[in-house]
C-alpha cells in the first residue's frame, strides 16, 4: 500500500485526458488534445504544455497562449510596502483615488505585464492605497488578483469538483442541486462497490457519473432515461478508465411498463415485424431525432470537448454513412436493452436515486417496484411541493420506512489565519431529498 | 412629510420615493421647477409630483410610468446614496427590537455611516425621543447632517463628527441604548457605558468578522455588563414562480386494459405536464453581513 | 434628558406591577400581588419580598417560598479547585463516576444546601471530574447548575421579553412566531408614533401589544378581531400604562362587509329594534358563548395573572349580576364599535398587520381596502403555501407594489470569553412574512 | 450480511437492524436461539429472524411488529451504542464527497470514537481500500474493533489504540485521505501529511468551536497544505402535515345581492376553512454540530 513510483503515472496530465481548469472558485471540464485551442475565462490558451506535469499544477497564460509553470508564490506586494492605516476616516470618497485609467491598464497589459505587475501598478498609483486598514488593503489586492490574474491550474476530475463546476456554471443544467445535497444522496441511498443501482437523472450525468464513481467499477448501474437517448456529457468529464463503462446500462422508460407486464420483446429480429409485441425498434426510431436534439443542445451549452473540426464538406459522406450507422446503432441499442432488460427483471436492486426535473411521484412509484425489500432509495427535486405529494402518496401506499423529507443548509466560513476571520457567505437552495429504507410494496 | 410622519400628498420640499421597479428605487427631492430623469424618461415635478397623492402612478416622458411612494426608513435603505458600507432592513428590524426601541428611547450610535441604521432609529424613538450619533468621518457627518434635515427629523437627532473609540458619545448617562459600528467596538464600551442611564440599558455591537465579536464579548463582561448574546438573522427572499413538471412516458400499460389508449406506434411520447405555483429562493443569498452581539447595562 | 433621581421610581418593583420572571433561558409572565402563591420552574414562592428593588434584580428562592436578594456572584467552585486533565482518555464509560445517588442529593436539598452547595458536593464526589478536560469542567458544572439552581431574576416586560417567554413556553399560542420574525414585521410594516394601524392577529395578543409599545401611547390601533371578542392576554403582560389603552380600538370582522357597505348602524338604540339594519348587538349575544370560550381556554393555558380567589359561593351573587353586566357590555361595546367604525370609515389606516392562524388570503383581500395609499402592510402565517397564494392572487389583483415573499433564519452563537467560543444552535422556522408597499387597490 | 454487502436473508451471526419507529431503532445480534426484548414483546431469533427475508415485517410476542432492516452505515448510525459524541450522516456525507472517497481510497482517521464515520468509509472504500483509525482510548478501541468483525469489514481496518498527536497514525505515505475529529486537530496536522501518499490527498478536520478550526487553519496553511476551506453543513427534516385554515366571516356583503344567504340572524357565523398539505420543520433544529475545515494535500 506504499506509494510507489508507479503512481507517479496517474499524477501526471497525459494527452487524451478529461482534466479540469480551475481559477478562483471557477471550473471547467475539458479534454487535453493537441494543438487544440481553449477559452475559459474569456482567455484561450493551449494546453500542449500541460501535458507530463502533475495534476494541481498551476500555470500563467504567457503570450500566444502558452501555459507556464508557476514559480513559487509571492503574495506579498514586490515593493514590499506594508504601511496601513488604523482606519479609514481620511478617505474621502470622490473616485478619483486610482489615477490609472482603463486604458493605462490596457497599455499595461499590451506591455505584457502580468497580474501581479499589473495590480502593484494599481497599488502604487492608488491615493488612498496606504490610508486604508490592513483588511482594507487585503481586500482590495484581492479583488483587483480576481481580475487580473491570468494563471490557471488544472485538476483530475472528481464527484466533488465536477458538482461545484457545475453547479457554478450551470446550474440549470444540473437541476440546482448543490454539491452538498448531493453528498447527501449518495450516502443516503448507501452507494458502494458492488450493488445494483438504478439512476433517473436530468442532471446532465452528474449524478449518473457520482454514483459511478462510488461503485469504482463494481458491480452494475441502470440508467433508467426517458425521451430518445441517455444523457451523459456529465459522465465523460469523469475520465473514467475504459472498465468502468462495463458496469453501466441503460433502459428507456417507455418500455418499463411492457418489462413489468412481461411483455417486453429484446430479441433480435427485423424492424416492425412483430407488431403485436412492445415494438421497441420502432419506438427508437420515432424518438431518435429528440435524442438527437436533446444531446446537440446539451452539447452547445456544456462547452467542454467540442472540436472544431466539422467542415462542411464532410456533409455529404456523412449522410451516406448515416444509414449504415442507424441499423448498427439499433443492433447495438437492442442487444443493451436486452442486457439492462435482464438486470431488471429480477426486481432486485440495491438503490435507486431520482434526480429529475420530471415530477418526481409518478417517477417514483414507477421505478420503485425494481427495488429489492429493505433497500434506500433517494429523491430529489429542485421543488418542496411535489415531494410533499411523493410523501403522502407513499405513506397512502404503505411498503416504506424510515421515510424523511429534508434539506440541507450549507455554510462556507472564510478562515484567514492569523489576522482576519471574516464574512461567511451563505449559498443555499432548497434542496429537499427524500430518503426511504424501502420494504418495496409486493412485500405487502 | 417626514420620515416620522405620514402625509397623503406631495407637496413642494418632500423627499419621495420614485419606484421603478423591485431592485430600482431614487429618493427625489421635491422643488418646483425641477426635473428628474429616470429610464422611463423625465419626471416634473410641478406638473406630475406635487398636489398628486403619494402612491400615484405617474406617467414619464418616454411614456413609461413610474410610482411615487411616500419616504419610510426601510425604503431610504434601498435608495439611499451609499457612502459606506450600510445595515439593511433584516438587520436593523432585529437592533430595533433587540435594543427595546420605542418612542421617548434616548439612544447613541456610532458610526453614522450612511445613515441607514439612524432613520429607523428615528422613526422608532420619535417624537419624544433623541438620537446621538457620532460619525468620525467629516463628509459624512455633514452630509447625513443635512439629511436630517432634508427629513424633517434633525429636532430629534445630533450628529457629532468626533473619534468614539478616544472621544466617546458626548453625552454622559443618559441613553437608554447604544449602538456600534465601528472596525474596534470594544474599545468604545467604556464610552458606551458612560452614555447609558444610570438605571442600564441595551446595548448592541455589530461587527463582520468573529474575531471583533470575541473581543467586545470579553469587554463587555469585563465593564459588568450581562444577558451577552450574539447572533445572526439572514433574510431568504422567495421566488414566487410557476413550473412545469413533466409526467414520465412508461409506455402502454397491458396490465391496465382498461385504458382508452391508441396503438403506441400512432400515439407517440405522451408529453404530459403538472404545473404547479411554488417558490426558488436566490441562487445565492444575501449572506452574512454581520454578527449582532446584545448585552444589558445593570443599575450602576 | 439627564438621568433624574424620580427616573428610579420606574426602576422598581411595585406592587401590581406586571412582572417577567426569568431563570435561564425560561420566562414567566406575572402580576406582583400581595400573598400570592406562584409557580416557576416546579417551585413555589412569593413575590411580595421583591417589591422595592429594582428590576433586573436576581432573587435566590429560600425555605417558605421567601424571595432573597442575590450576593454578589461566585461562579469559581467554592473549594478552589482548578485541577484539570488533559483529554479525556483515562474516563471509563461505567455510569459510575458519580458516588452520591439521587436519594443523597434529595437529602442533601432537605438540609437545606443551595444550588451551589449541591454542585459542590456533585465535583466532590465524581470520581472523574478532575480528569476532564476545563472544557468537559465547564459544561459539567453549567449543566449541574442549570439542575439544582434556584434563583430567579425580575424583569420589566418589553416586546423583546415577551416574545421570547412566548415562544419558548407557548410557540402554538403565536402561530410559532419567532422573534426576529416579529422584529421584522414591527420594522416592515413601519409601525410608529402617531400612525393609524390596523392589527388582525390570534397571537394572544403579542402582536397587538407589540404594535402598541412601538406606538407609545401616539396614534390608534384598531384590533379587528374574529369570533365574539378580542383575545388581548398577551397586552395585559405589557404593563402599558393607563393611557396605552386609550389608543387602543376594536373592530369585529363580521362587521367588516356591512361597514364597507355603508350599512352599519352604530347608533345606541334597544336590542332588535331595528331588524333591517345589520343586527349588531344579536350577533354579539350570539358571539358571546364562543368568545367567553376563547377567553377562558386562553386563561388555562397562560398561566399568568390567574389567582386562586373564587369560592364557590360567590357563584349565585354572580349571576344575578350577570344580567346587569351583559347590558352593561352591550353598551359599552356599542359604544367602542361606534368609535372603531369611525376610525375605519376613512379608509385611511397606516399600516396593516396580519398575523393568525386564518387563511391569510382572504383576511388581507378583505382588510386591505381600509389601507391609505403608499402604506405597508405585513401579512404573517405559520405556512409558506397560503402565503404563495397570497402573493399569486395580490399581483393579480394589481394595486401592490414592493411585494416578497420572505423568511429570516435566526441563529444564536455561544461567544464565552475568553477561553471557548463554541458551539452555535440555530432555532429556526419557516416563518416567511409578506411585505408590500401599497399603492392600495381602490386607486386603481 | 456484511456492512460492504447486502443479502437478501437474514442467517445466523449476522446483525440487523430492528425498527420500531422513525426515532426507534436497534441494532440485533442474530444468533440461534436467543431473544431479544422490544417494547412490542420478544423476538425470536430462531423463527423469527433467521431465514427471513430483510425488510419482513416481524411480529413480536405481545402482537406489535417490527420490520427487520439490512445493515447500513446509516442506520447504524442512528441505533449504534454511544461511547462518544458521533459524527451524523449529514456531516459524515459531507465528509465522503469532500475527501473524495471511492473504492480503492486508503483513509486515516482519529479518533474511532463510537465508529459511526469508520463504518461509513469503510463502505466506500470497500472493496480495496484500508483504513487505519486510531484511538487513544483503549476501552473504545477494543470495542470498535469487535464490532468490525461482527460487522464483517474487519479485513478492511486497522484500528490502533494510541495517541495520534504524539505517535501519529501509525503508517506513512499510504492515505489518500485523513479525516481528523480530535481536541486539538492542529497537533496531528503534521502526523496526518506524514500518513498522505507522496502525490498528496484530502485531508478533513472536524471541530465544534471556531477557534480550533482557526488554529487548525493556521497549521495546516504552515504545513503546506492547499485548498483550505471551512464549512458546515445543517439538515432540516420537514414534518408533511394537514393543516386546516379558517376562513374569516367579514359578515353579509350587501353589495353581492346573488349571493344566496339566509337571514343572517339564522345562518350563524360560518366555520368554512381550507385544508392543505403542508410541511413544518421541527421546532428546535438539531442544531451545530461543528465545523468542517477541508484541505488538499499537494505533491510532496
Amino acid at each position: 500500500m506504499a506509494d510507489h513510483e508507479d503512481d507517479d503515472y496517474q499524477c501526471r496530465i497525459k494527452e487524451g485526458d478529461y482534466v479540469v481548469l480551475k481559477r478562483g472558485d471557477i471550473f471547467k471540464a475539458m479534454q487535453i488534445q493537441p494543438r487544440k485551442k481553449v477559452i475559459f475565462e474569456k482567455q484561450w490558451f493551449f494546453l500542449d504544455n500541460a501535458v507530463g506535469h502533475l495534476y494541481g499544477a498551476t500555470f500563467e497564460i504567457v503570450s500566444g497562449g502558452t501555459l507556464q509553470p508557476e514559480k513559487p508564490k509571492d503574495t506579498v506586494s514586490s515593493d514590499g510596502s506594508k504601511e496601513a492605516g488604523t482606519d479609514n476616516r481620511n478617505i474621502v470618497d470622490d473616485g478619483k483615488s486610482q489615477k490609472l485609467t482603463r486604458d493605462d491598464i490596457e497599455t499595461l497589459k499590451e506591455q505584457g505585464l502580468k497580474g501581479q505587475q499589473i495590480i502593484d501598478q494599481l497599488i502604487k498609483n492608488s491615493s488612498t492605497f496606504r490610508d486604508k486598514t490592513e483588511y482594507a488593503q487585503d481586500k482590495y489586492i484581492k479583488k483587483k488578483k480576481k481580475k487580473y490574474e491570468n494563471t490557471v491550474t488544472i485538476l483530475k476530475p472528481s464527484c466533488r469538483i465536477l458538482a461545484l463546476m457545475y453547479h457554478g456554471r450551470e446550474p440549470g443544467k444540473i437541476c440546482h442541486m448543490r454539491y452538498d445535497t448531493l453528498a447527501q444522496m449518495l450516502t443516503l441511498a448507501n452507494i458502494h462497490a458492488g450493488s445494483k443501482v438504478l439512476v433517473f437523472e436530468t442532471c446532465a450525468g452528474l449524478v449518473l457519473g457520482s454514483v459511478m464513481e462510488r461503485m469504482g467499477g463494481y458491480g452494475s448501474v441502470i440508467q433508467m432515461y426517458p425521451g430518445g437517448g441517455p444523457v451523459r456529457a456529465g459522465v465523460e468529464s469523469f475520465g473514467f478508465p475504459a472498465h468502468f463503462h462495463d458496469m453501466l446500462h441503460e433502459f428507456p422508460i417507455c418500455h418499463v411498463n411492457s418489462l413489468l407486464a412481461g411483455t417486453l420483446d429484446t430479441t433480435a429480429k427485423d424492424t416492425n415485424t412483430d407488431e403485436t409485441k412492445s415494438n421497441m425498434a420502432a419506438e427508437e426510431e420515432q424518438n431518435q431525432p429528440e435524442a438527437d436534439e436533446q444531446g446537440s443542445m446539451e452539447q452547445q451549452n456544456m462547452e467542454i470537448n467540442t472540436g472544431d473540426e466539422t467542415g462542411q464538406d464532410q456533409e455529404k459522406t456523412r449522410k451516406e454513412a448515416k444509414a449504415q450507422e442507424k441499423k448498427a446503432r439499433l443492433e447495438e441499442k437492442r442487444k443493451k436493452l436486452a442486457a439492462a432488460a435482464a438486470l431488471l427483471e429480477g426486481r432486485n436492486a440495491d438503490g435507486l436515486v431520482i434526480a429529475s426535473r420530471f415530477h418526481p411521484c409518478p417517477v417514483l412509484m414507477g421505478l420503485l417496484k425494481f427495488l429489492s425489500p429493505s433497500r434506500p432509495f433517494v429523491v430529489y427535486s429542485q421543488y418542496k411541493e411535489p415531494l410533499i405529494e411523493c410523501y403522502t402518496k407513499l405513506r397512502e401506499h404503505g411498503g416504506t420506512v424510515n421515510l424523511r423529507l429534508t434539506d440541507t443548509w450549507l455554510r462556507h466560513y472564510q478562515v484567514n489565519s492569523p489576522y482576519m476571520s471574516c464574512s461567511s457567505q451563505e449559498s443555499t437552495v432548497l434542496t429537499p431529498s427524500l430518503k426511504r429504507k424501502s420494504l418495496t410494496s409486493f412485500l405487502y | 412629510m417626514s420620515f416620522v410622519e405620514y402625509s397623503d400628498f406631495i407637496q413642494d420640499g418632500d423627499v419621495a420615493i420614485v419606484y421603478l421597479s423591485h431592485d430600482s428605487m431614487m429618493p427625489v427631492k421635491v422643488q418646483q421647477g425641477a426635473q428628474t430623469q429616470t429610464r422611463y424618461g423625465v419626471i416634473r415635478h410641478s406638473t406630475d409630483l406635487i398636489g398628486q397623492r403619494y402612491g400615484s402612478k405617474v406617467t414619464c416622458s418616454k411614456g413609461g410610468w413610474v410610482h411615487v411612494l411616500h419616504p419610510t426608513p426601510e425604503l431610504w435603505t434601498v435608495s439611499l446614496p451609499h457612502r459606506t458600507q450600510i445595515l439593511y432592513t433584516t438587520d436593523i428590524a432585529t437592533i430595533t427590537m433587540m435594543l427595546e426601541l420605542k418612542p421617548g428611547s434616548v439612544v447613541c450610535e456610532s458610526g453614522t455611516g450612511s445613515g441607514s441604521l439612524s432613520h429607523a432609529i428615528l422613526r422608532t424613538i420619535a417624537p419624544t425621543g433623541h438620537l446621538h450619533t457620532v460619525e468620525f468621518h467629516q463628509q459624512r457627518a455633514e452630509k447625513v447632517a443635512e439629511e436630517f434635515q432634508e427629513h424633517r427629523v434633525d429636532h430629534l437627532v445630533t450628529v457629532r463628527n468626533q473619534d468614539v473609540c478616544k472621544d466617546g458619545f458626548g453625552v454622559t448617562g443618559v441613553a437608554d441604548a447604544v449602538f456600534l459600528d465601528i472596525p474596534s467596538p470594544w474599545e468604545a464600551v467604556k464610552h458606551a457605558k458612560a452614555a447609558m442611564k444610570r438605571r442600564g440599558g441595551r446595548v448592541c455591537s455589530f461587527s463582520p468578522c468573529i474575531e471583533q465579536v470575541q473581543r467586545t464579548c470579553e469587554t463587555l463582561a469585563e465593564e459588568g455588563f450581562q444577558e451577552i448574546s450574539t447572533m445572526e438573522v439572514l433574510l431568504r427572499v422567495h421566488d414566487v414562480r410557476t413550473v412545469s413538471l413533466p409526467l414520465p412516458d412508461f409506455g402502454p400499460d397491458p396490465s391496465e386494459p382498461d385504458t382508452e389508449r391508441e396503438a403506441p406506434t400512432t400515439s407517440g411520447p405522451t408529453h404530459a405536464a403538472v404545473t404547479l405555483k411554488t417558490t426558488t429562493p436566490p441562487r445565492e443569498i444575501p449572506g452574512h453581513t454581520g454578527y449582532l452581539t446584545f448585552a444589558t447595562k445593570p443599575r450602576t
